[in-house]
């Protein structure tokens, strides 16, 4: 089946996000294909780049990359939702005149329009973290 | 044409569970995740589901960690695996917050 | 053409949620998908009018609500048990939504390729 | 390299963003609109400015930039039927109307206008 993720959690907040990590290698597993993670509200915290985890802590913004890079995975953050929040690639750190960009490479920025699109393309869209 | 209710909060912190109940149909199924599987012992849960198609579960994972099982109840255990066959088996999702 | 359906469950200003919810009606609206948007449990206070949000320095979340019609947004429902628990039965609404029970809800749902609570 | 401003009548100047949007929403009058719209190549008439002014309006009512779809509707509804089309907005204000007309109206830029 075509599934995709909308993630509405921060990780190290609440557990939302790490399940929908779990949920997301376990379906790949079992052969589907995730057409996109879409991360939305404090879901954007996933991509944080300068993020720093306890050494004895999962890391769940590196196991994210590494997910989407093994697998070529489409992940979005919501444009919006991110630039409130600091989470912003090296263009849009140029547009609004940032000193630092901080979102993982990974990561795609984007609009709402792109989980309208998820939706219109996916057989399944299960959010978490809501 | 089914539904699959993702209940990831506490009954005791949110209306999450109580909303699910009250809209749960004849053929769909509950996961309890998270905090959700707090309300693995709830009788308001267990006599919602009990002799009806409505079939429940928890993650087995979050029932672990937070010293829980779901003896006694007719609640099964599911893991990541299955938790995905059953988005796959049901038409739509709703995760309630 | 996907049927959406979204369950507008959290108060307004206490969180970004109503937003958020509001935020993805439109965008599916822009798209031209079949909306259903069900107002219920906290989400009713969304729909009450003469909110001013001014002294709290946020702007007012349910101002929107009427472009929905302009946005071809018209499949709008509230969950009349969810008024009546809170006491608000007999206040003034902003928009004009179908009162439904959970029974309807129930086949709102099972009509619906996706469903997005917040 | 200087920041970017609009230079109006009577050496007034207005900071504009790195694309072309007011830096403060503040700023904005019909001398800065007129001004934004000569930038692109336009001059605003009065039919332009009807619709200028709708925005504004749409925006005051329901804190919104319009999507062009529902200006489409605000526009038949208080210009008339025969103005609440895409096409006479699109002959007006090219071909993004709902996106250049909320820049001219002094509206905030939307998060994702890329």
């Amino acid at each position: 089946m075509i599934i995709s993720l909308v993630i509405h959690a921060a990780p190290g907040t609440s557990q939302g996000a790490q399940t929908a990590l779990t949920f997301c290698q376990a379906a790949l597993d079992a052969g589907h294909q995730i057409y996109r993670l879409f991360f939305y509200e404090d879901g954007v915290h996933n991509a944080h780049a300068l993020a720093v985890w306890p050494q004895d802590e999962r890391d769940l913004n590196a196991a994210w990359a590494t997910l989407i890079r093994d697998h070529r995975l489409d992940a979005v953050v919501c444009v919006a939702s991110a630039l409130k929040r600091g989470v912003l690639n090296t263009d849009e750190a140029a547009r609004y005149e940032k000193n630092a960009a901080s979102l993982e490479p990974s990561f795609e920025i984007s609009g709402l329009g792109q989980w309208v699109d998820a939706c219109l393309h996916s057989d399944r869209v299960v959010s978490f973290g809501v | 044409m089914s539904t699959l209710h993702i209940v990831s909060k506490s009954p005791f912190r949110t209306d999450a569970l109580q909303r699910c109940l009250s809209l749960v149909a004849p053929g769909d199924s509950i996961i309890l995740i998270e905090d959700g599987v707090l309300a693995v012992n709830l009788s308001i849960l267990g006599e919602r589901i009990s002799g009806t198609d409505v079939s429940c579960f928890a993650l087995a994972g979050d029932l672990i960690a937070r010293s829980l099982t779901t003896a006694g109840t007719e609640i099964q255990q599911a893991d990541a695996a299955s938790f995905v066959a059953l988005v796959c088996e049901h038409r739509n999702s709703i995760s309630y917050g | 053409m996907k049927t959406l359906t979204f369950l507008a469950r959290s108060g307004p200003y206490g969180s970004s949620k109503a937003k958020a919810l509001l935020d993805m009606v439109l965008s599916a609206a822009v798209f031209e998908q079949k909306i259903q948007y069900i107002f219920l449990d906290d989400g009713v206070y969304q729909l009450l009018s003469d909110q001013d949000s001014a002294q709290l320095g946020a702007k007012n979340v349910s101002a929107a609500l009427p472009a929905l019609d302009l946005y071809g947004v018209d499949r709008i429902y509230l969950d009349t048990e969810s008024l009546q628990a809170r006491g608000l039965q007999s206040r003034q609404l902003l928009i004009p939504a179908q009162p439904c029970n959970s029974d309807e809800i129930r086949s709102l749902i099972a009509d619906s390729d996706m469903v997005f609570s917040l | 390299m200087g920041r970017p401003a609009l230079t109006l009548p009577h050496g007034r100047h207005v900071a504009l963003d790195k694309d072309g949007y007011l830096a403060r929403l503040s700023d904005w009058d019909i001398e800065v609109a007129a001004a934004l719209a000569h930038q692109e190549g336009m001059t605003l008439t009065p039919a332009h400015w009807d619709v200028i002014n709708l925005v504004r309006q749409f925006y005051q009512e329901f804190g919104l930039s319009p999507a062009t779809r529902a200006l489409v509707k605000y526009t038949g509804q208080h210009l008339g039927a025969e103005k609440g089309k895409s096409l006479y907005l699109m002959t007006l204000f090219g071909g993004k109307p709902a996106l250049t007309i909320s820049r001219l109206a002094g509206l905030p830029r939307p998060a994702n206008c890329f």
